[in-house]
């Protein structure tokens, strides 16, 4: 992570872009520990927990909103600070064995691990990313690996559409016609458009109408509807008059 | 890097016909003459060198099949079931709701869910019981593909709300888990 | 018409892998060590004669791919998967660590997991078991996509074990202020 290095010393505004680059709190923390060349086996905690702080506060007069975990571990390092500096009291050091500072030198150490475990993941060659199988275009699921992840995503897809359908009453009409033909003029001269260029204004209800006639489309044949992830943006590519090959000849029409 | 290596590699990774508008979009200049040489040119490499694929035309673009002499042996495969997003929720809410009638699963569903009930029907997965009305419910192989000892062994609905439930559908995905 | 003939049209016949076992099943006679031989005698050849597209190992079998360089073509053809860091994280707990439970991971990372392990589970690289509590583990797909034969082969596994134990990573939660 050497963005946060470099925008640290900056001074405040590119400071907003610096937590972004933190996965949580015990990466900004193994990033102060870096930065102060610490090791995790002999960490100075009160420091780290200074700066720590001092992001925080930054971060609260730019009026950032932290996740509740940067703030969560903030009064963690609150405690964890006072507990170094005060005195303990005779009868807690007998009861309580634990050494605060090992559990977070623990936890720091374990998640290291993981970003290091993540990173030479990350560095793998990935399948759908640098290199494609046979076929990879089809958007059908292949259920035989005896999972039922794919079920449960299933029952959360129609709960989210129902609920969604409960509360989007249309008051006002929209002719499927009519934006069926005006994503065939778009595909006049090209044949890859976006589904929001079908959309009249900004309009949920034209939103929806248009995906609606993108998919009666795409039942006749007319168009593919291709979507990167959950929410990215939807594109509508032409199709070429009904072909029946080898591929996959029946998709569900009511998809 | 030649444009009869990536055509190559285009019409390799669709799973049915490359259309020859997706060619003529990824490789801008490359005309649809052009593009029949370079799948020519391929199909006499495979021949000379003895592969056991070649491309094909089809109506609107190319693709890749096998040379009718291997089928006996292509033919023995089991091809892995694939369903729909739309044959998975149907499937779904069979499991879930146990026997019912399409007009359940419709309802349920807020669509349609005919073609997607065939597809199930056909690979097994679910069974046709009664007359009037029809109900459906999930088989054995249902049970098989999913790992499952019974139906009692799918979470309970609340259960997988960590993950899928209101807050997890808010679209936090691009920050990714924070 | 040769063994190697054959074992070409069957792995490029599987879109996805093709297993080792439906290999032997369908050229009884043939051991794995052979197969093996015959994909790195069918890869040479591809080698030599500029194909875009290679036989790699992946899980339990073969699959043929496309190579790297020709990646930011067909992404313009297949939606692409693109891991963010956070469920690269979330991926790396679930490897090493086995199956486990979003709270062992969200622990570990000390952040809310849920977006990317939903990203995960729709990609089909991790997979649900249905048990009180919920615990997820790394899928056979997430082998194929990493080009994996098994989890052993995950570079430096040791190295990671020790603070993977439950020594290191247990019994935090109290303390842990999340």
């Amino acid at each position: 992570m050497e963005e946060p290095v470099a925008v640290w010393d900056r001074g405040e505004t590119p400071f907003v872009v610096s937590i972004q680059a933190f996965e949580g709190p015990l990466d900004l923390l193994l990033y102060l520990i870096e930065r102060n060349r610490f090791t995790l086996q002999d960490v100075q905690v009160s420091p780290i927990v200074d700066q720590y702080l001092a992001y925080m506060e930054r971060a609260r007069r730019l009026d950032i909103s932290l996740a509740g975990e940067f703030l969560d571990m903030a009064s963690y390092l609150i405690w964890l600070k006072s507990r170094i500096l005060l005195p303990k009291p005779e009868a807690l050091q007998v009861e309580d064995e634990s050494d605060p500072v090992q559990e977070l030198r623990d936890m720091l150490v374990a998640y290291r691990a993981v970003k290091a475990a993540a990173g030479s993941l990350g560095a793998r060659p990935m399948l759908y990313w640098d290199t494609f199988p046979r076929g990879a275009d089809t958007d059908e699921r292949e259920i035989t690996r005896a999972s039922i992840a794919p079920l449960l995503e299933a029952v959360a897809a129609i709960r989210l559409r129902t609920r969604k359908m409960v509360m989007d009453v249309m008051p006002k009409r929209y002719s499927l016609r009519e934006i069926m033909a005006k994503i065939q003029s778009l595909f006049a001269r090209r044949s890859r458009i976006r589904l929001l260029e079908a959309v009249e204004g900004m309009e949920k209800g034209s939103l929806i109408a248009a995906l609606m006639a993108a998919l009666e489309m795409s039942r006749l044949n007319m168009v593919r509807i291709a979507q990167k992830g959950l929410f990215a943006p939807i594109f509508l590519l032409k199709r070429a008059p009904v072909v029946h090959a080898a591929g996959s000849p029946e998709q569900g029409e009511d998809e | 890097m030649t444009n009869r290596e990536i055509v190559e590699a285009l019409v390799f990774s669709c799973s049915g016909v490359c259309h020859v508008d997706d060619i003529e979009r990824i490789l801008p200049g490359l005309g649809a003459d052009e593009i029949e040489k370079i799948v020519d040119d391929l199909n006499r490499v495979y021949e000379s060198t003895g592969r056991s694929f070649r491309i094909q035309r089809a109506a609107s673009g190319y693709l890749f099949a096998t040379k009718p002499e291997y089928a006996p042996f292509v033919r023995q495969l089991v091809s892995p079931v694939r369903l729909s997003n739309a044959a998975l929720e149907v499937l779904a809410v069979i499991a879930y709701k146990g026997p019912c009638t399409r007009q359940t699963i419709d309802r349920i569903r807020g669509v349609d869910s005919s073609s997607s009930l065939k597809q199930l029907i056909r690979h097994q997965l679910v069974d046709v019981r009664g007359t009037k009305p029809m109900t459906y419910s999930t088989s054995k192989k249902f049970l098989e593909v999913f790992g499952l000892a019974s139906l009692s062994d799918l979470p309970d609905i609340t259960q997988f709300e960590e993950v899928f439930g209101d807050e997890a559908c808010g679209g936090r995905d691009a920050s990714g888990g924070q």
